[in-house]
């Protein structure tokens, strides 16, 4: 789950790490009476899930409110990477010496948290890593011991030479991954980490990812997610316990297992069709996730056929079955839909299908072609 | 022979009496394994279907039935500390079939499991099966066959469909494995390579991956490098979008690591048969 | 450093383990009202740093308010094993089904702090060692880990075969460690642990010793020492930074180092004597320490003759010999002294004493035999 | 030969800049221990007495001069964070001098150290010396003298009582070592009479125990299954009251367990000679 960068700086602040003030508006005029609150320079940052805010026109400094107002307004009506702007973060605009990064994420390979640090911060990390790799100082984070001092204090030397800045880095790590760890997190980022001309070292931006998996314990984190941040599809889908994607194409997909999804997705492709989502009905099987799954992909209109690709383990083919009767007879398809299933329950579902007026098979490779050539218009 | 598990597997069900973990002992047990015992806390002196004795600890169940093999499937919140339990009790091999286990959970747990010596599989896969002696998790037994062919997966049901299409083709099994698709799981392809590379019965290894991370591309250099065995590859989502996840944890595409596309060109580089289609896997299998 | 039964009970009462309710009284009057406030029976428990304070008349039934200030008045004119009884702690007598004990202690063997619990609680759980030790679970916790869910299960059913009352009581232990962990102890002890009528698990009485390293990063811990339940001569000989133990004979020791000083305890008896005290001045020297020494050890009516036994290292020989001239300027001695020192400055210390009008030795046997000679009024 | 250190010793000295570091890094140079880098955070750069390199880490320190042991003198609320940084720095031997370590921040390091296959010696102990060769720690070089003895205590004064004694009656050391009185300390009295047992030129060994514990009657057993060299011991706390803590956490008597009896009881079972008096050590080894 992504959080905004203003929840992340108050996970931030409340671990210790010294962040500048900041408050949100959702409306222009807030945006100005919080920038004459600040008094003087501020910047106006856009609060959507989505990288490269700036080049998108999405951050900018406002030298007075009234143009605070103005800036906010701009970027209130902005779409960035396909997500709305419905909140701005106001900042006193800060007088800066250096900038670094700081970042942990969780790595495959180590199987632990990592750290990323660099003392060439404010820009993209994976430009520091390509032009000037040795910039870059990594270093895994044994879970049983925590970030040890003398580790933060290598990373703190390694931003800065001077001993009290490399002290105040080694202490914002240490706090980093403590809010790193106590909300669950997958990745937690500053960037900028930044000095200023008196010398202090201050956060002034915050990133963090939190692990879905972590949310049922963690409530209070899990109150932070912003719904109109992301799009109806993804947050009904959601809803139903279903992973849902949007995409491009026109074959509208339903299969169990991430894997299975995904192949039969390159499958359309290798047929010639294009895939219009992902979608994942999960291990665990009930008629109600097939009704939810066949309501978000009907309501798609560039969707041309439904696709079917169901392999039944857990998953029982007859609930399936029984959910596809059930969501029909609600909302009379006006798509073609191909059905492939197989495994447990078979000739159950398969019974239940034809009572119904369905037809089903049971090679993959032929439901597929099938599905293409209905969304294309070309016999099969 | 096979790898992992044989006829000599005696398995504790940690949550036997669980929805799923219920479901999948009947089924384990109808297939042939031997379930020697259960865990459920509270529940220690009952029995799981008139016969299989259930425990409240692991250590108790391991003292009383010997096994030496476990299956988990405890709520997700729950498993770290089964696993870490199954290992302390001195399990040697240990399969994780809960989904949705935090990924800061099993950095201690990769730990304690490997400071312990035991052989973690998953969390979050769907086990491992040896047709005709012994089946561990949740694979269907009816879409496999006993034969010469080693599987390893990252996926679910992705494994059973090339299974399925294995076994129409009359090509049988030593052991299917899925290895699980988490970012961090206790047993990786290479670990398979290696097992299947050592096992006399497997004459063809089937590697089947997905996008997101590296370990594709590891497991390639190391059939290169120490396999002498041929291997067949399929990689799943060559469509999907750049950035993000389709599913689970492991299928996370970040900037230009891990995509479908430097997999596959990863496996020709190294000698492995690349499938276009899951059905090509059947035909590579015919010519390797 | 010991902390009272009340003080514990409130540390383990802050990490969530249920306990009843009670309060401190230090006189008679307040032991009444507090019965009063309770109403019914309650248990008055003398507040002291001794253990057997059952035995010795320190826990006692009142029936009613009256009888409860009768009560307190017995128990706060007691001593108990040398520490006189300033507090009393009044609670609600309670209903016991059962009786369990739960520890944690820093075990040298394991290296590690270790669990011990007790279906037999109650009693003294050495008595229940040298008994049935198989009633006896000991769990080492590996620090990395903490106290894991499982493992604190597998204790849970070791004291209560009902999963409830097992499960209450896992967490009280996961609960206990947390307590033992933020208090930097070095022993944590729930004696008895108790399961009501009605079958909830509940701690009744509680104790903690701290590890006196861990005082100085843990004000909050060291805040709860109560210096009015110790000797004011050990209080004074901490305050001067120095180890001092009372003793029942007539020889006064300081000496540098713990080991140094209990061998020449073991040597002073050996020759005849009975050493007064045990008084180690630590590692690194200063005047002062050896000013303070005099004065601790001078104040004891019993001390006939003083030696000291120091072998310099890292402590200066000089520093001590400086020492010894400025406190017998301020306090001169009525008691003979012999002063043996070697190692780091000798020549130094040696020509300050002589100046002084002190001899000084080399030989600690012949130190030793000197001093028990003059404490016990034979010729050396 | 000796045990632990000798000429081929290159040091570091963990605050070395502080008041106990820069003194006894001062003397252990002057005594000829080859003292090659200090470690002080914020001084990296400068040099300690205008000759031995000052490092902000031990990792730094160690790459630039090959140390292969190091001494920590560093305050007690950081002494945990040093061993383990040495630990991880790859230095195989630690000494830690610094008194009043927590106890449960030693649980930690102990765990750290021993998985990264590191000896620690201390913490709160007076280090270690081979006379002639090398001194890392505080033992005051001019009481020792080479010779055939070897020395292990967990006391700091009383050790230099006894090397004192024994160097007057001319007997000589081949490695003097202090292993501390804390409850958890790295290195044991049976660590070290092995490496005294497996020193060629160790013809006798002199222990010297305290109250508290069992580490004494566990190291008598192992002088009597797996000795051949002479032993002598000497137990100090004779007249110390049981239940009292004496000075440091390693002094203490609970009940009937490490009384001072019960260990020279358990020397003279099992075959070592037991000294009433210090100066006795001397006359015992005499007749060893």
């Amino acid at each position: 789950m992504n959080i905004h960068e203003y929840q992340a700086k108050d996970i931030f602040r409340n671990a210790g790490i010294p962040i500048p003030a900041g408050d949100v508006a959702t409306t222009a005029a807030d945006a100005e009476a919080i920038a004459r609150k600040f008094g003087g320079t501020v910047v106006v940052k856009a609060q959507v899930h989505a990288g490269g805010r700036g080049k998108a026109g999405g951050v900018k400094l406002a030298k007075n409110p009234t143009e605070a107002r103005e800036i906010a307004e701009g970027i209130l009506e902005l779409t960035i990477k396909g997500f709305r702007v419905e909140k701005v973060l106001i900042t006193p605009a800060a007088d800066i010496a250096t900038e670094a990064y700081v970042g942990i994420i969780v790595d495959r390979a180590s199987k632990r948290a990592v750290f990323m640090v660099s003392p060439a911060g404010g820009i993209d990390i994976e430009e520091v890593a390509a032009a000037t790799p040795d910039k870059i100082m990594r270093l895994p984070v044994d879970p049983r011991y925590g970030l040890l001092s003398y580790k933060a204090m290598q990373m703190g030397f390694f931003l800065y030479p001077d001993l009290k800045q490399a002290r105040a880095a080694a202490k914002i790590m240490q706090q980093l991954y403590q809010a790193f760890i106590t909300s669950g997190a997958s990745l937690a980022e500053i960037n900028p980490l930044v000095t200023t001309p008196g010398g202090d070292v201050q956060a002034l931006d915050a990133k963090m990812v939190v692990d879905d998996n972590e949310l049922d314990r963690r409530p209070d984190v899990a109150a932070l997610r912003d719904e109109s941040s992301e799009a109806p599809s993804e947050v009904d889908a959601r809803n139903a316990n279903l992973t849902f994607i949007k995409l491009d194409g026109n074959v509208g997909c339903v299969v169990n297992g991430a894997g299975l999804a995904m192949a039969t997705m390159d499958l359309v492709k290798y047929y010639g069709g294009e895939p219009a989502n992902f979608l994942d009905i999960g291990g665990s099987s009930n008629p109600e996730k097939v009704v939810s799954a066949l309501r978000i992909i009907t309501s798609d209109p560039s969707v041309k056929a439904i696709l079917f690709n169901i392999f039944g383990g857990i998953t029982r083919t007859d609930d399936v079955a029984n959910g596809i009767v059930t969501a029909t007879r609600q909302n009379p398809l006006t798509v073609p839909i191909v059905i492939r299933l197989t495994g447990t329950n078979e000739e159950i579902a398969l019974k239940i299908l034809q009572e119904n007026g369905f037809s089903a098979m049971t090679d993959m490779d032929e439901a597929v072609k099938k599905a293409v050539a209905l969304a294309t218009g070309k016999a099969a | 022979m096979s790898i992992f598990i044989d006829n000599r597997t005696r398995l504790l069900v940690q949550g036997i009496t669980g929805r799923d973990g219920s479901f999948h002992a009947k089924q384990m047990i109808e297939y042939g394994t031997s379930v020697v015992g259960g865990v459920t806390p509270g529940k220690g002196g009952q029995k799981f279907e008139g016969a299989v004795p259930i425990f409240n600890t692991v250590s108790e169940a391991v003292a009383e039935t010997g096994a030496n093999a476990t299956v988990i499937y405890v709520p997700p919140m729950f498993a770290a500390d089964a696993m870490m339990e199954a290992a302390d009790a001195g399990i040697p091999f240990i399969v994780c079939i809960t989904e949705g286990v935090p990924v800061l959970d099993m950095t201690r747990v990769y730990s304690f499991v490997r400071d312990r010596g035991a052989r973690l599989l998953g969390p979050n896969c769907p086990g491992l099966i040896s047709p005709g002696k012994s089946k561990v998790g949740i694979i269907p037994g009816q879409i496999c066959t006993p034969g010469p062919i080693g599987l390893v997966s990252r996926s679910g049901t992705l494994t059973y469909e090339l299974v399925f299409q294995m076994t129409r083709a009359n090509m049988g099994q030593t052991t299917c494995v899925g290895i699980g698709g988490d970012p961090i799981n206790g047993t990786t392809f290479i670990d398979c390579l290696e097992a299947f590379e050592a096992d006399p019965d497997t004459k063809a290894v089937v590697m089947i991956g997905e996008i997101g991370g590296n370990d594709e591309q590891e497991a390639a250099r190391f059939v290169k490098e120490k396999m002498t065995k041929p291997v067949v590859g399929f990689i799943a989502g060559q469509t999907a979008p750049p950035g993000r996840r389709m599913g689970h944890a492991g299928a996370i595409i970040s900037g230009s690591a891990g995509t479908a596309a430097e997999k596959m060109q990863a496996f020709e580089e190294n000698g492995i048969a690349v499938a276009k289609r899951p059905i090509d896997v059947v035909q590579l299998l015919r010519q390797a």
